[in-house]
């Protein structure tokens, strides 16, 4: 997996993570560090284009979902306890989307990962870049 | 008796196995394996992704929570049977049979629910069956049924 | 004593192993496996693509001049030895000894050459070297190594 | 393994044939099959595009080589004959290239077997489409 990040300045700016490759427990810790790398750098809403990924297993949601509480300025979740952290996932996606972290065009496999989860309740899903840019 | 030995004593030419160590860099080689069997075995795309992603994440709960960084081994076998598609995971870590993990209680309010992973929730809802043996020696095998996937060859 | 035994015994926990039939169809399993297994090892990019074609040739020939349709198995295993990859190849056709293909002699003029195939040419120049052992209990097996292709871990 | 087919009217007209996939020996005979087909049509320039072929093995370079024998009018070999049919190649590398078969855009796992097997020899290879197709 391979994280690479574009820059744009809408109405706030919003910093774009470009993840390529599957995102399993191998590697899931890394796009959390990444994102809180970002986070440290003074990002605020950030959209993960998730075009280029093939797979996402359950720890890829766990990432995304910290990625995200990360976001709502909380505690970032320390990255050994990572596999825990979606034991908060049920009540999150119960209080809603949140809106400092967007989903970029998934692949089918990982679209039907993030419904079944529930987890296309708590992220909004875009299929277009411009459209999802200018909704932060 | 669907308890599945392994293939080239068993005369059984349909199958394919695979065994890696048992470390999360090695997900991708069970993936990319099970797709490609499964693809030669005629399974349509949507349902080789599903057990795909229900294996991966078995296969990521017997290397943390099973193995807990123990060194050991994940077997991989897919076969046909018949229409269906079966993917068989074995491995050499304490017993532990997936189908007694609660099934989340879906007429709780979300609040309200036990909180746990999704792993075996995912995995369950993504196939037809899931089939769980100890083995006598030790370890588990864990059975991943997908039914009606092949085209009649 | 270089002759490689089935992993799960040997106690050798960097080694990934791979099971198919003996059936074209399943070239493309071997190939996909040694690419992941080979990276997770840390071999680079180049050195990867000529262990993958040179194993496709050989598997190919096991296939096609070995088996001869006959149902039978392909062994497939990657192991790192230091800074070297090994790609070992077992099967149960009748033993064949790779490296007595002769080689063709480039000193001749290409019309004078003796009329050869090229999957044997092909998987000699893309290893440093490759080791064979006719199996006791009958079958083969041959081991490609490419040496000083790991980065140092 | 799928081949698409193109057609360019230039000087003389060329038949493009987009390969995708991989080709090894469970599927080197259905390449010459439909190059059999093209001719059968009347196709007497052919490009192989190889720009989406992440590996060729011998029995590719048996397939490219059996193209170029039947384009050349010659008995199209025998799709169960095809794993000897390279025996010939050496003879026919030796006479030198041909034109009426070239190849585009190899990745480099196949521009390296190309060349290790002296096939570059037989086969013009371009990099760039159309210049590919004004060469017919
Ligand atoms: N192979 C296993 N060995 C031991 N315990 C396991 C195994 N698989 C799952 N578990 C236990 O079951 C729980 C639920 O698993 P899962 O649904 O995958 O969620 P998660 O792994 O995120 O906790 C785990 O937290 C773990 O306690
Ligand atoms: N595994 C094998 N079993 C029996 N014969 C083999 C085997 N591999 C190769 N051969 C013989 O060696 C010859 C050369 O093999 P190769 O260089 O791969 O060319 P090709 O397969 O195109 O003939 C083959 O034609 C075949 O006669």
């Amino acid at each position: 997996m391979n994280v690479s990040t574009d820059h744009f300045e809408g109405r706030v700016p919003v910093t774009i993570m470009n993840v390529q490759g599957d995102v399993d427990a191998s590697n899931y810790q890394d796009l959390i560090a990444r994102a809180r790398e970002l986070y440290a750098g003074g990002a605020r809403h950030i959209l993960i284009d998730l075009s280029k990924v093939p797979y996402m297993g359950s720890s890829g949601l766990v990432a995304l979902h910290s990625i995200a509480v990360l976001l709502r300025g909380q505690q970032s979740p320390d990255p050994d306890a990572g596999w825990q952290a979606y034991h908060q996932i049920g009540r999150d996606v119960e209080r809603g989307a949140q809106h400092a972290v967007k989903l970029l065009s998934p692949q089918p496999p990982v679209t039907r990962v993030l419904q079944t989860s529930g987890m296309d309740r708590f992220f909004e899903v875009h299929a277009d870049r411009s459209a999802a840019l200018a909704s932060f | 008796m669907d308890q599945v030995t392994s293939a080239p004593g068993t005369g059984d030419f349909a199958q394919a196995e695979l065994t890696v160590p048992a470390d999360v860099r090695y997900l991708v080689i069970i993936r990319r394996f099970i797709h490609e069997a499964a693809q030669v075995l005629g399974a349509a795309t949507k349902s080789i992704d599903d057990l795909v992603q229900a294996a991966d994440e078995l296969a990521t709960n017997a290397i943390l929570h099973g193995y807990r960084g123990q060194l050991g081994w994940i077997e991989v076998a897919v076969r046909p049977a018949g229409g269906d598609l079966l993917v068989i995971l074995r491995d050499q870590a304490p017993p532990f049979d997936p189908r007694l993990v609660p099934e989340p209680d879906l007429s709780l309010p979300l609040e309200r629910r036990p909180v746990g992973g999704l792993g075996v929730y995912l995995s369950r809802i993504l196939t037809d069956e899931i089939r769980y043996h100890a083995l006598p020696a030790g370890g588990n095998e864990v059975i991943l049924v997908k039914r009606g996937v092949r085209a009649a060859k």
